[in-house]
This record gives C-alpha cells, sequence and structure tokens, in this order.
C-alpha cells in the first residue's frame, strides 16, 4: 500500500501529464465536472460527486461518426473520423462510476459489434478511482452489493487518509504506472485513519433493500398501473438520463455545412416522445408511463437478461438533478412492493 | 440463427458505423400512386461486393449524408448477382430525398443487419407466404431465393398471398407475373375492391387465406403486412391449425445504430436490429407489444 | 408545513363533491428544501399535502395534461399568472379549475444556501424551513438570503387569481430590481453581448426541462421535435444551444408569465429569464402589455393596432 | 481550432448574400418592376416569395442567418395595403420584437431588416435593396448563429466541447 501526501498531489498530477492527457474533476463553466486538466493545480478531489459523469470521456454527449465532404456538388466522399488513442489517465472517480465503465463495457466492447470509438478511448485509459469518504443522502450503491469503497473498474484505487491519499494498484497495468512514480509506502498512522474514514463513510449508507431479485418482479409488471403513477409527476425532460453514468441510448444525426458534413451521435434519452416515433406517426411508447416502464425495465429487466448487469450503480445523480424530485428508489420500492402484492 | 450472414469487416473490428459507398443502377417505381420505388445498387467498392453476402430477411441502413440513416429490408435476393436491392416508401427525411435521387448518384450502406427467415426451418416444408401492400420487400426476396438458389426441391409447396388496396399498388409486377406462369409456386394476388379489368382475388387478405386455405401440415408461413392485416390473418392461421411456431413476421420499429447498441428499437428486451427483425409468433407471445 | 385545516377540508369537499377529481399541490420531497410535486386523488391523501418556501414547482406546467378534467391545484404568485396565461390561450376552462392561492415569500434554492454556509450542496441534509429561516445543523440562514435570484427580484409574491387564498397577503418590495439584469446586458456592446449569450447558453444540456417545466410551453409538436422540416440537431453543439434557447424563449415573446419555472428547473442553472426578461420588457413598451394579468386581453402577437411601432421599417 | 469556411479573413471580393422574403402581393412584384424597369440594384439578394409577410415565421430568419445568410430582408405590403387585410399588421408586431431580441443577443444591427413595398414601387426596392446591402457590406461576413462559422472540435473530450 502506498501513499500520496495531499500536499504532492499537484506534482503527482504533474508528473502523470508529462506524457499523458489527465481528466479529473476541474472547475469549468462555474461547475465542477471531469475534463481536461491544464493545470496540475485545478485538481480539484475534494468533492462528494460531480453533477455530470464522467462516462463523457468513453462516451461523449457528443462525437463525429464520420465526415462527408463535398463531390460532384453532392455529399458523398465519406471520410472515417481518427479514433481518439491518446494515453489518458482518468484521475479521481468515484467508485459508482468506475463501476458504471464495467458496465458499459458489456454494451460498447462485447456482443457481435464492438463500438470503435468507445473502445479507443476506454483501452487507452487508466481509470483512478477515489474512494468515497462522504456518501451522500442519495446514493444507494449498496443496493447493488457494491459501497463506496468498491474497487471494481478501477486500475489504481485511492483512498482518503486525513493529510494523505493511500494509492494501491488493482490491475497490473495500474502497478505498472505505480512502478514508475515513486511513492512512499503508507504508515500504520495513514492505514488506521483510513480505515476509520472507510467506516465512517460507510455508516452514512441509509438502509435500502437489495436490488438483486428485482428482474423477476418487473417481469410481472408490464401492464402494471404504477407505471402511469410513478410518472405523473415527470415532467419528459430527460435529465436523469443526461446524468446517468448507465445510461448509453444515443441518436446518430446527419449535420449538413456549407461545405461538408458530419455525421454525429449524441445522447438521446428515452424519456422523449421522439425516441421511439415512427415516421408513420405510430409510437409504441405513446405516453410517459410507457417510457418509465421502459427506463426501469430496460436498466433492472432487460439489461440483466442481456448482458449480466443492472443499468444503474446506484450514483443517485438523477434524484439530485431531477426538476421534479423523482426519485428512483421509491419507483424500485414500489416495485419491489407491487410484486409481493402480486404474489399474495 | 446460424445461416444469418453477418457483415465480415464489423467482425474483423472495422467500423461498423462507416457505410459502404453504393452507386444508384436502377430506379423503378413499383406503385401507380408513386410513392414506392425501388432502388437497384451497386458496389463503388469491388472488395466490398464480394465480401458483401446476406440472406433473405436481413436489412441494412441506408445513408443519404446530410439527410440521415433509415433501415430497410433487402427486396432482393443472393441469388440475384451483381445488385441489391430496396424499395423504399417516401414518408420520412431519409425516405422522401432518397426518392430526388437519380440513376449515378451515391448513397451510403451498412449491412447486412439483423436476422433472416429460417431458412434452415423451411427445408423439406410446405412454405406460406402472406404479405399486404407495402410490406412485401424481405418476401421477395424470400421468394427469388427459394425458387431460384437450385434448391427448389429442398422445399414443399409455395402458397404466396398477396393484397393491396388497388391493383396499382401490388409492387413487383413483372415477378408477379412470371411466378403466375410456373407450376412451382402458388400464386393468389388479391385487392380490396373490384376494379376494371381484375380477374384475380377481390377481398381482404385475411379472407382470401381462408379461401386458399394452405395445410398447415408440416408447413411454415411468413406474414408481412399493415399491423390490422396481421391481426386479422392470425385467427385465420389459427383455425387452419397452424401453431405459433409456425409462423414468422418481421417487426419494424425506430432505429439508429442497427447494432444493438443505441437502445430504441427494442421489444421487452429484444431488439429488432439484433434479435429481429424476423420473430416467430411464439417468441412475440413472449414479448410485450411494444412495436 | 401541513396545510391550514379550512384549506384541507375545502380540499377535500371539492374531491368529495366531484367538483374535482384530481388535486396538484407539493409534498415533501427526498431531497430536503424541494419539495415534489404530488397529485391527490382522495380525502385521506389531502393531508400529504405542504405549503413551505421549499415547493418551487410550478405546478400549472402540469395542467395542459388534464386538458378535459376537473382539476385543483395550488399556485403561489408567480404561478397563478400562468394560469391566467393558459386563460387567455383559451387552453383550460376556468369553470375546471379550483385554485388555492399562496402568497410566497420567495422560493429556496439550496445552491444559494449552501454557497451561504461554505459547504457542498449535498451536505445540507439535515436542512429545514423555519420562521423564516433556513436552519441546517446549528446554523441559519435568513429566508431572504436563501432565495432564488429571481425570487429576490420577485415583486408578485401574491396569488391573482385563486378560490381560496391558504395564507396572509406579502406585502414587500423587490430587494433587486427584476430587469437589472436585461439593462446591464442591453448597455453591452454586440459584441459582449454575442459572448454572454454564448455563455449563458455554453452550460445548456438541451435536456429541455425549461421546455417541460414551462407552462406555456404546451405545443402539441415543440419545433425541436420536427421531423418535416427538421430545424433542429440535438448535438449540444452551441450552435444548437444557442438556436435551442433563441427559438424557444423567442416563441414565448408576449405569452411569458415571468414564472421562473424555466430557470428554476435548468439542471445546470443557465439563466433563462435574462432572455425572456428581455421579451417581456420590449413587450411593455411596445404594446403596453403584461402577459398572466388579464384572462380577458389579447396577447399582443395575436392583434394588433394601426399606429404599433413602425420606426424600425425601412 | 479551425472553423469551416474561412470567413475570418475577408477576401476582397467578398459579396455578401442578403436572402429576402418578398410578399407575393406587393414587394415581390415591386422587384418585378423594378427588373423591367431596368433599375440597378446589387446582385447579392437572394428572392423568396411568400404569400405575405405574415407568413415569415421568426425562425425562418434565424434560420437563414445560420445557414449563412449574411443579411435577411423581409418585405410586405405598407400598412392598410396588405393582400390579406391584416398580415403585415401581425408581421410588424412580431419583427418588431425579433429585430430588438437579435440585437440583444448579439446579432449586429443592419443584418435583419423590414420594409414595406408596394407593387408600384420599383424604385423603392432598388433603394430598399442597395441599402440593406450596403449595411451587411459594412458589417462585413456574418458570423453569429452561422453554423458555417462555427468552431470545429477537432477531439471531443469529456462532454463535448473542443478541448
Amino acid at each position: 500500500m502506498l501513499m500520496l501526501p495531499k500536499s504532492e498531489l499537484s506534482a503527482f498530477v504533474a508528473e502523470l501529464m508529462a506524457d499523458r492527457r489527465v481528466i479529473a474533476p476541474v472547475e469549468r463553466d462555474t461547475e465542477l465536472r471531469f475534463d481536461v486538466v491544464e493545470d496540475p493545480e485545478q485538481v480539484n478531489l475534494a468533492y462528494r460527486n460531480t453533477g455530470k459523469t464522467p462516462k463523457a470521456v468513453f462516451f461523449p454527449q457528443v462525437e463525429t461518426l464520420i465526415r462527408f465532404a463535398r463531390e460532384r456538388d453532392r455529399f458523398d466522399r465519406i471520410e472515417a473520423v481518427p479514433l481518439d488513442t491518446t494515453p489518458t489517465v482518468l484521475l479521481g472517480v468515484r467508485p459508482c462510476d468506475a463501476r458504471s465503465f464495467l458496465f458499459l463495457d458489456r454494451i460498447f466492447a462485447q456482443g457481435r459489434y464492438l463500438d470503435p470509438y468507445y473502445l479507443a478511448r476506454r483501452q487507452h485509459t487508466m481509470v483512478v478511482s477515489l474512494a468515497c469518504d462522504h456518501p451522500r443522502q442519495t446514493c444507494f450503491c449498496h443496493a447493488f452489493e457494491s459501497g463506496p469503497y468498491d474497487r471494481a473498474g478501477a486500475d489504481i484505487l485511492m483512498r482518503e487518509a486525513g493529510d494523505a491519499y493511500l494509492v494501491e494498484a488493482i490491475t497490473e497495468r495500474g502497478a505498472e504506472l505505480l512502478d514508475g512514480m515513486s511513492l512512499a509506502t503508507a504508515d500504520a498512522g495513514h492505514l488506521a485513519r483510513a480505515k476509520e474514514i472507510e467506516e465512517n463513510a460507510v455508516s452514512r449508507l441509509q438502509p435500502m433493500a437489495p436490488i438483486a431479485g428485482i428482474e423477476s418482479a418487473l417481469a410481472e409488471l408490464f401492464d402494471s398501473g404504477l407505471w402511469a403513477e410513478v410518472s405523473e409527476k415527470c415532467l419528459a425532460c430527460g435529465t436523469c438520463t443526461y446524468v446517468c453514468p448507465a445510461c448509453h441510448c444515443f441518436n446518430i444525426e446527419d449535420k449538413l455545412y456549407a461545405r461538408d458534413g458530419e455525421r454525429v451521435r449524441a445522447w438521446d434519452s428515452c424519456m422523449y416522445p421522439t425516441f421511439t416515433l415512427h415516421a408513420s406517426g405510430h409510437n409504441p411508447r405513446p405516453d410517459q408511463a410507457a417510457r418509465w416502464r421502459q427506463r426501469m425495465m430496460h436498466k433492472f429487466e432487460y439489461l440483466p437478461r442481456n448482458v449480466d448487469a443492472y443499468g444503474c450503480v446506484g450514483c443517485g445523480r438523477c434524484i439530485l438533478s431531477c426538476p421534479v424530485r423523482l426519485d428512483i428508489r421509491q419507483v424500485i420500492a414500489r416495485v419491489q412492493a407491487e410484486a409481493c402484492k402480486v404474489k399474495a | 440463427m446460424s445461416e444469418t450472414h453477418v457483415c465480415t469487416c464489423s467482425a474483423q473490428g472495422a467500423n461498423p458505423y462507416v457505410p459502404m459507398s453504393m452507386v444508384i443502377e436502377r430506379i423503378v417505381d413499383e406503385t401507380d400512386d408513386r410513392t414506392i420505388k425501388s432502388f437497384d445498387l451497386v458496389f463503388a467498392d469491388e472488395e466490398e461486393a464480394r465480401q458483401f453476402q446476406y440472406t433473405p430477411g436481413q436489412f441494412c441502413e441506408l445513408s443519404i449524408f446530410g439527410q440521415g440513416e433509415a433501415p430497410f429490408g433487402i427486396a432482393s435476393s443472393p441469388t440475384e448477382e451483381g445488385f441489391v436491392r430496396f424499395t423504399v416508401k417516401k414518408a420520412g427525411v431519409v425516405t422522401s430525398k432518397l426518392h430526388s435521387l437519380k440513376p449515378g448518384d451515391r448513397i451510403g450502406m451498412r449491412g447486412p443487419l439483423g436476422n433472416c427467415f429460417p431458412l434452415e426451418l423451411m427445408r423439406g416444408k410446405d412454405i406460406v407466404v402472406i404479405g399486404g401492400g407495402f410490406a412485401f420487400t424481405t418476401l421477395r426476396s424470400l421468394i427469388v431465393y427459394l425458387l431460384e438458389s437450385g434448391e427448389r426441391d429442398a422445399y414443399g409447396k409455395i402458397i404466396v398471398v398477396y393484397g393491396a388496396r388497388t391493383p396499382g399498388l401490388l409492387m413487383y409486377q413483372k415477378d408477379l407475373e412470371a411466378w403466375e406462369t410456373r407450376d412451382d409456386i402458388e400464386m393468389w394476388q388479391t385487392i380490396d375492391i373490384q376494379a376494371p379489368g381484375w380477374t384475380r382475388k377481390v377481398g381482404f387478405v385475411p379472407a382470401v387465406v381462408g379461401e386458399v386455405k394452405p395445410s398447415a401440415h408440416n408447413a411454415i408461413a411468413v406474414i408481412c403486412g399493415p399491423p390490422v392485416m396481421i391481426r386479422f390473418t392470425l385467427p385465420v392461421m389459427t383455425e387452419l391449425g397452424f401453431g405459433k411456431d409456425q409462423i414468422y413476421t418481421s417487426l419494424e420499429n425506430r432505429m439508429k445504430c442497427g447494432i444493438g447498441k443505441c437502445g430504441r428499437c427494442n421489444v421487452g428486451n429484444k431488439y429488432v436490429c439484433l434479435d429481429g427483425p424476423v420473430f416467430s409468433m411464439a417468441e412475440l407471445d413472449e414479448l410485450p407489444p411494444e412495436y | 408545513m401541513t396545510l391550514p385545516s379550512a384549506v384541507r377540508e375545502q380540499i377535500i369537499e371539492w374531491l368529495k363533491n366531484g367538483e374535482i377529481e384530481v388535486f396538484i399541490g407539493w409534498e415533501a420531497g427526498p431531497v430536503p428544501l424541494q419539495a415534489t410535486p404530488v397529485f391527490v386523488r382522495t380525502p385521506e391523501e389531502v393531508d400529504r399535502l405542504i405549503w413551505d418556501p421549499t415547493c418551487e414547482n410550478n405546478l400549472v406546467a402540469f395542467l395542459p395534461r388534464y386538458r378535459g378534467k376537473k382539476v385543483g391545484i395550488m399556485v403561489k404568485g408567480c404561478d397563478s399568472r400562468a394560469i391566467i396565461g393558459l386563460l387567455a390561450e383559451a387552453q383550460f376552462p376556468r369553470e375546471n379549475l379550483r385554485i388555492v392561492g399562496v402568497s410566497c415569500p420567495g422560493v429556496v434554492d439550496p445552491k444559494v444556501v449552501a454557497e451561504q454556509l461554505g459547504v457542498p450542496v449535498e451536505d445540507l441534509e439535515d436542512a429545514s424551513v423555519r420562521d423564516g429561516q433556513v436552519l441546517v445543523g446549528d446554523q441559519g440562514v435568513p429566508l431572504e438570503a436563501s432565495c432564488y435570484a429571481l425570487c429576490r427580484a420577485c415583486d408578485r409574491h401574491n396569488p391573482i387569481i385563486a378560490d381560496v387564498q391558504a395564507n396572509e397577503e406579502i406585502n414587500s418590495e423587490p430587494v433587486d430590481d427584476p430587469l437589472g439584469p436585461v439593462r446591464e446586458m442591453e448597455a453591452l456592446s454586440d459584441d459582449e453581448c454575442w459572448a454572454r449569450f454564448a455563455e449563458e447558453v455554453s452550460r445548456c444540456n438541451l435536456c429541455f426541462a425549461c421546455r417541460n417545466a414551462c407552462p406555456l410551453c404546451y405545443c402539441n409538436v415543440c419545433f425541436v421535435d420536427r421531423t418535416q422540416p427538421r430545424w433542429f440537431n440535438q448535438t449540444t453543439r452551441l450552435e444548437d444551444r444557442q438556436f435551442y434557447q433563441l427559438m424557444r424563449t423567442f416563441h414565448l415573446a408576449g405569452r411569458c408569465v415571468g414564472c421562473g419555472a424555466c430557470t428554476r428547473a435548468c439542471p445546470q442553472g443557465v439563466n433563462i429569464r435574462l432572455f425572456l426578461d428581455k421579451l417581456r420588457a420590449d413587450v411593455q413598451e411596445l404594446f403596453a402589455y403584461e402577459a398572466g394579468v388579464d384572462p380577458e386581453a389579447k396577447p399582443p402577437l395575436r392583434t394588433y393596432r394601426q399606429d404599433d411601432y413602425n420606426g424600425f421599417i425601412l | 481550432m479551425s472553423e469551416r469556411t474561412t470567413t475570418s479573413s475577408e477576401p476582397q471580393d467578398w459579396e455578401p448574400k442578403v436572402l429576402a422574403f418578398l410578399c407575393n402581393w406587393c414587394s415581390y412584384a415591386g422587384a418585378d418592376l423594378a427588373g423591367t424597369s431596368r433599375m440597378q440594384y446589387p446582385p447579392n439578394v437572394r428572392i423568396i416569395r411568400v404569400p405575405c409577410s405574415g407568413r415569415v415565421n421568426p425562425i425562418f430568419i434565424v434560420e437563414a442567418l445560420r445557414q449563412g445568410a449574411d443579411g435577411v430582408l423581409v418585405s410586405g405590403c405598407h400598412p392598410g395595403d396588405c393582400h390579406y387585410l391584416s398580415g403585415n399588421y401581425y408581421a410588424r408586431r412580431r419583427f418588431a420584437l425579433l429585430q430588438r431580441y437579435l440585437e440583444y443577443l448579439g446579432v449586429e444591427k443592419g443584418r435583419v431588416q423590414f420594409s414595406w413595398v408596394s407593387a408600384s414601387e420599383g424604385a423603392r426596392f432598388a433603394e430598399v435593396v442597395t441599402k440593406v446591402v450596403s449595411d451587411v457590406k459594412a458589417l462585413g461576413p456574418s458570423r453569429r448563429l452561422n453554423i458555417n462559422a462555427m468552431p470545429v472540435p477537432a477531439v471531443e473530450v469529456a462532454d463535448g466541447r473542443p478541448a
């Protein structure tokens, strides 16, 4: 177990920046978010969690897939966009978000087709997690057999230990990176302090029933009236899906300019009526109840069946950013209760 | 399904989002209201042409650069070499633009995507093809394939019931005429209301199926058409003794990526683009009605 | 804070005698300092209803979904103007509405409270509102200092349309000039204006929360959702953000009642009021019209006068 | 960061593109008259005929700027002369607000202009077009709202904004 005094964080970041792009929580446009670090001093690791998710590092909100150039008065010369293979360190990710990367891998980096844009970034990025010393009231990672100190998805895990971070390599490439850096071995005092902070963090978690098994409950509830009830106050804005580390649905659109054009993909949301609207005008999900059902079913029933993982890591962002405070934990509880009723 | 041809370029790790460049070789008006046209496409790149292998029932994403992409079932058969045909109804942004193109214009194509009709399962069986209106595209591919793949004997009887509102709305008229003259395929064309000069069946597809009475014994049926046609045909099929695992259809849902990533074409936990578009009625019974 | 018993009884009576099918109000939410909308259909549920300065949502945004139904609703002063906006545009019949009005001193912005206390907003875990104070642990922040910026400039604390008034009227002058930010921006050079516009909307996520929270944004198909012609790409490039914000706000010209629901709903903190207030000021100046005051008045872009301002025409 | 088009460096021979929405009954006829009377006016204007100035949705004007028009002119019948009696009166209210609003957001004054030109005012049409073109010329190529003048992100990072 290694140790990084907080006073040396900037130097550590500077060392990383020498031959890599470093993405970490920085203050931009009056919000703290994961972005490219320009100056080591910008890195702010004293935070609860960012409003937006670091999934954008691998799966940006908008990215160009291909470009087309004008030829013979038509835009029909296709140019592939170079993949982003910049060696990158993603620093200071909370364990819930790190876990979301493992989930996203199951979508973009598995199956019959691989997503080259995601894969390029993912393969060239080292994930340095920062264990969560202060879970929020809205956090429910522990409902997924995980917790604020989960190391899943991290190459390196950092832990709060008072005036220093404990630094531990989780994967081989994480160990390789640390090998090249001159970090001291952690002393007993810091180890003890870290343990204390961890215990305190875990004790902050709100009681919540485990999610496991919800997929079979949901399977019975497709036609339930509960969807109309829970979605009644939903404004259909889609913020929940934009801030979600596991939501991965996207749209592909073409943009045309005077001299060239591009095909871009951009995050989309199952909360929008246009998401499933056919050109004929028919919409298989005609109302907000159907859309909320899709959101829940997708995360908690279809994905476990298709890729053996829940499409939710319990970060609680959707609760915090919802303009009407629609609480997904309450919906989960309703589903679990409803399923009991159906059984009885 | 084992006989599905997956585009090999993507399997080799190439970019599945980058379309192949196709040249429009021929455009044919399929209906007299001029809202449906067939586009025969040829590859701009010979290597891509060699690698492109498909099976009836599969679809491709066609793109008009600057307008976007949309999925279309392949209407040609792998036995028809040298071109890939798509029959497109003018409806949205992409299709409207497509309809304005001329031979020689280039468009993009990704595919083949999705599964296909259950050709293995069809071997040694009678095959009943039921189609309505514009949804006959991949059925044409299937019929041509069954007739022309050099293995006609591998299948039993082929019975086709195809209906449209008016005679002018029946697509692929030349093919229909040719099939009518053959004795290894039983053709039934029908229109909704009697029209001058029409000598074939009159009436809705479900009723005609009831009259034709295809035997369910050792048979597979494929039904594609407007939802209302399918809804009324199914009870007729049940009455004829067809089990749900003997009836197949092809679904459509709004689709973007076509490769199971973008998350919108799902019906329950099945993706129309990956697990479909061809489903048996038995499979659909297990899924919610989200299409 | 639960509602006064007289108000609760009135709502129960409306529900019982069929004057309304549903009552839209607020209840305590999962996050401190932020109440959440609730839809009450039975007398037993009426006890869930609350009113305090955490009730920020403008519930009138839900009304267009209940066309053809009989609805009861709770409105703050600003919200009540949205009802008048809908009445003026014939979007909801008055006879199908039962309105409980509350006078509002301003609603709490947790971000402002956190800033005042110098803590992350997530740490306001046990925060509550009592006696004109926002209490967090053993610290208190006066309500006036905890409000949304736009509430500090509020000159419409009291509902101007209601069947029942739930609390005492508030008569206080705005702390800030309601048009202050607009006048500031007007004074900028066009380069600076453009930079200001870009800066403000560069945070926009294009989630459309502003549109969906707006009681007057009730178009069946919004221009951003149209496909024939397709005007809009939801690609969060700056040009798309600017286009969306420009066109949506302009579609509210002469219609925006200034309730601020869009600005409060924005998860990215875009000050949409900075744009809408300009339109409201111009409508007032050019056509002497204020939206959300008179249900009988014709919205300014649905009428004209022969002697309207012509000075800008070549 | 690069831009899609090189509007930043103004070539000597740059000529503005002005899009004009002309009402069918007055201004379009006025433009026709200017042409048949062989009156001189700058060739920088592209005309779209609309049934009435009241038909011009503000989104048409903004979209024109987005697609690269350097200026937009909307012209209709004089007040009181509208073929549909009041279309131009409604238009006038809308455009008064739009013009102020665009300026408020930083679109330069003079990019979007409005005029009344009757069917008999060929000379007036030539005059209006000359003024609009010269105003727009003085402003230089339009960059605000113009999608072609927006920066092209090289590699998208984090939230899709250029690094």
